[in-house]
């Protein structure tokens, strides 16, 4: 129970995907501009990232470590995920017109997100097990969402100020995402301390 | 000659378009790195461009997704292969972002966007210009990252040891910062 | 080779069966009408017409067989198109063509400022204090309409608001833009003029604060009856007059401070 | 229907295609990938301890252990490696001992994500050196001020984390390899 803990905790907030390993900075910088569109990116990441590494754990534990087919990883997570966003989308569309309308736009982006692809492939490099993939996979996402709100939240109060011409736009979200890994990095030794 | 030259520039994928973000910032602590990343991207975009480019009429679109990353997953896992076979400092070094070139918004991008609408030619013209400026902005990023972080370039110290080397440059935030103060750059050339 | 083979070949298999399956299965029954709308709107998804972007406003319009306040950025022609697609009447939208006209066009030379403003140079962050200029219903001057504006019909020169005739769709996007509420969306037709001016303060004040405000005087009103109305202090030209355009070129020159514009 | 089986078709093909060319060239270069992994490790034992000439690959609790010969086929000690949480991540390390256990002869890094500049420098040879004929009995002790005994390292400034996760790691792991080798 301690080491999920644990897990969960420096997902969130220390090995966070987005600030400390660079992962899901397209969506990051693109849908980070307005709080409503962010917290329906979130939500859609985090699902489908708890929903591909446990796919992505029994895949790889149960087909490719017995036939010792390692090399095969990458192309069977892609496989996976790609396929999974698409089912996902027919799913809710179906069944949920209105989970449709607050997520679906959002779906089709996720299959290019680097964080889903990302989290499976360290839940790898990791060696977790399968309810440390799952929780490992949740808090991703979680994680994800945390850094897209603020993000989000700080965009919106950016409007009222003067930036200098050329920092408009992109720059000057990269250089807040800078100092938001600054602050980030104070949670470094959180669970040594 | 347009399809080639747009990505160098005009439509440079790191600092116009904000493309393929996860690798530029995550590699980019030492120019070795930068190079070695961009050398595999103009690789899986070389390749992939022309098989997709070869196969946009057979994909149905309900498969279209998956087929295209397959394909790029399989070039990927290639290079991946060859890197860790010859050289393996490297590879040790790019870690799992080697593998993330997958998801790579540029390649993804570039044969969605591109390849799977243009004949076979331009698109390899178009996916050599956009891999070589995405491989002159990672050298760009790098290089500067690694000088004020680490006083050296390629390896070969430039700064004198007297220059306490920023170390904020190297960790996750300097990656940002840099990237920021150069799209500003960028933008200001550009306003001339 | 063998195995990975099997494996890899069967996993392709198994997604791509599965997919094909759920595709079948899960198709949503979408009105065809509904992608034929969408084709024909802009795609800018400017929400002028008041859904979530063309997308929603399509479906809307299929479900409901009414195209409500129409596209506004794609104007008449693909208000007729998408009348046509729902099999309502097409030629009542033809001539609707709108433009943005703003209700403060008083320059720099007639706008008094005496306050010392030094914050960020947006109208947005200007308008939660006092900002630079006294007056305070009217433009601000800082441009957030000109980085509002998806075709840059709009640019302020001289603490001034120009609207570009050619470029304007009438999409109204700087109406919201505007922290003051300025500009309105009005019809383009040749003979309307507009006044420019919203302050509703008395004749007193206005004059303390603009050279170029209107004063309520009322002379507008008594020369075009019906044309204008004051109210507030301030005049507004109705658009729906359909009296002689003479005697609004009258009231025009009568103006003492020259504030009713035409929109052109 | 005619669609179903274009979908299936195509996706069955294009993961076939790839499967293929993918186990050939790992067919190809897997000796060579193999090897390096080898040779990496061979590398850090001779850097090390350049006296070994040939080793002995085993294994206590899940990690490696190597048993170390020199040129006269002489059995003179262990190379072993040992990892865990350090301040950032995980620490991983190859470790010099003599046959008995009793002192450490020498530490290299092989994998850590500490801070650079602080706790990084468990790499630097001012830290790293403290682990030449270093005693591991009872234990080792880690110390901010002056060290005065055998087992004692002193921890650097500014990342005593870092240190303090290193002595750790290393008391565990000793303890480990103690219980397993007689």
């Amino acid at each position: 129970m301690k080491e999920l803990l644990v897990i969960f905790i420096s997902t969130i907030l220390i090995n966070n995907l987005v600030l400390a390993y660079f992962l899901g900075i397209c969506p990051f910088l693109g849908v980070s501009g307005k709080l409503a569109s962010s917290f329906g990116m979130g939500m859609a990441v985090t699902f489908v990232m708890t929903l591909s590494t446990t796919i992505c754990w029994l895949i790889y534990n149960l087909l490719l470590v017995p036939f010792n087919l390692y090399f095969l990883q990458y192309v069977v997570f892609i496989l996976v995920i790609a396929s999974l966003v698409q089912m996902v989308e027919m799913f809710v569309r179906k069944f949920s017109p209105m989970l449709y309308n607050a997520l679906g736009i959002y779906l089709p982006l996720i299959t290019t997100n680097c964080a889903i692809l990302g989290a499976a492939l360290f839940m790898v490099s990791r060696n977790y097990g399968f309810i440390e993939s799952v929780v490992f996979g949740f808090s991703g996402g979680l994680g994800f969402s945390l850094v897209l709100l603020i993000m989000a939240g700080i965009r919106e109060d950016l409007k009222f100020c003067d930036v200098p011409r050329v920092f408009r736009g992109a720059p000057i979200t990269l250089i807040t995402a800078g100092l938001l890994a600054m602050v980030f990095l104070a949670f470094t030794g959180l669970l040594n301390g | 000659m347009k399809e080639f030259t747009r990505g160098l520039w005009y439509e440079h994928p790191t600092f116009r378009q904000l493309l393929g973000m996860c690798p530029t910032l995550a590699v980019t602590t030492s120019a070795v790195n930068g190079l070695s990343m961009g050398a595999a991207v103009i690789f899986v975009l070389f390749f992939s461009s022309l098989i997709v480019s070869l196969m946009k009429n057979v994909v149905p679109a309900q498969v279209r997704i998956a087929v295209y990353t397959v394909i790029i997953a399989a070039f990927v896992t290639l290079v991946d292969i060859f890197f860790k076979a010859y050289i393996p400092d490297v590879s040790k070094n790019l870690g799992p972002y080697l593998p993330l070139i997958i998801v790579n918004c540029i390649i993804l991008g570039r044969c969605e966007a591109f390849a799977s609408k243009m004949p076979v030619i331009k698109s390899l013209k178009d996916a050599l210009g956009m891999g070589l400026g995405f491989t002159w902005g990672l050298f760009l990023l790098s290089s500067i990252r690694e000088l004020l972080g680490n006083r050296t370039i390629l390896g070969y110290q430039i700064l004198p040891a007297g220059y306490d080397p920023l170390i904020i440059m190297i960790l996750p935030a300097g990656a940002f910062l840099t990237l920021g103060f150069l799209v500003a750059l960028m933008n200001r050339i550009e306003q001339r | 080779m063998g195995t990975s083979l099997i494996v890899l070949g069967g996993l392709g298999f198994i997604f791509a069966a599965l997919l094909a399956f759920l595709n079948n299965k899960l198709k949503v029954d979408e009105d065809p009408d509904v992608a034929r709308v969408l084709a024909v709107l802009p795609g800018i998804n400017c929400g002028a017409c008041g859904f979530s972007g063309c997308k929603a406003y399509a479906q809307k319009v299929v479900e409901e067989r009414n195209i409500f306040n129409g596209c506004l950025p794609g104007g008449g022609v693909v208000n007729d198109k998408v009348s046509c697609i729902i099999g309502l009447d097409a030629g009542q939208n033809s001539d609707i063509r709108k433009i943005a006209v703003c209700k403060c066009m008083a320059g720099d030379i007639n706008k008094r400022k005496s306050n010392n403003y030094s914050g960020p140079l947006t109208c947005s962050a200007a308008n939660i204090t006092a900002g630079a200029i006294d007056c305070v219903f009217g433009c601000i001057g800082y441009g957030d309409c000109v980085k509002a504006c998806p075709v840059n019909a709009i640019s302020v020169k001289d603490g001034r608001v120009n609207i570009d005739a050619d470029k304007c769709l009438g999409c109204g996007i700087c109406v919201k833009s505007c922290p003051r509420e300025l500009f309105s969306i009005i019809e383009r037709r040749a003979e309307s003029v507009y006044v420019g001016c919203n302050n509703k303060d008395s004749a007193l004040n206005v004059k303390k604060v603009c050279s170029a405000g209107c004063i309520g005087c009322g002379i507008c009103q008594k020369m075009a009856p019906g044309a204008f109305k004051v109210e507030n202090m301030l005049s507004c030209y109705d658009q729906s007059y359909k009296g002689d355009e003479s005697k609004i070129e009258i009231a025009k020159s009568k103006c003492p401070t020259k504030c009713i514009y035409d929109i052109v | 229907m005619k669609e179903t089986v274009k979908i299936i078709a195509v996706l069955t093909v294009v993961c076939l295609l790839s499967s293929a060319l993918l186990s050939y060239f790992s067919g190809i270069t897997f000796a060579r990938i193999e090897q390096n992994g080898i040779d990496a490790i061979n590398d850090a034992i001779r850097v090390l301890a350049p006296q070994a000439v040939r080793n002995e690959e085993f294994s206590v609790s899940g990690l490696a252990v190597y048993r170390l010969f020199d040129a006269g086929d002489n059995n003179f000690g262990y190379a072993f490696i040992a990892q865990g949480q350090g301040y950032a991540g995980t620490i991983k390390m190859m470790v010099l001992t003599d046959m008995a256990i009793s002192e450490i002869n020498g530490m290299a890094v092989l994998e850590s994500v500490e801070t650079p500049g602080l706790g990084a420098k468990i790499k630097e040879n001012s830290f790293r050196g403290q682990f030449v004929g270093l005693s591991v009995i009872p234990q080792i002790i880690l110390l901010k001020d002056k060290i005065s005994n055998k087992n004692e390292v002193q921890a650097i400034t500014g990342a005593t984390i870092s240190s303090r996760s290193v002595v750790r790691i290393l008391n565990d792991r000793i303890e480990e390899l103690k219980e397993n080798i007689k």
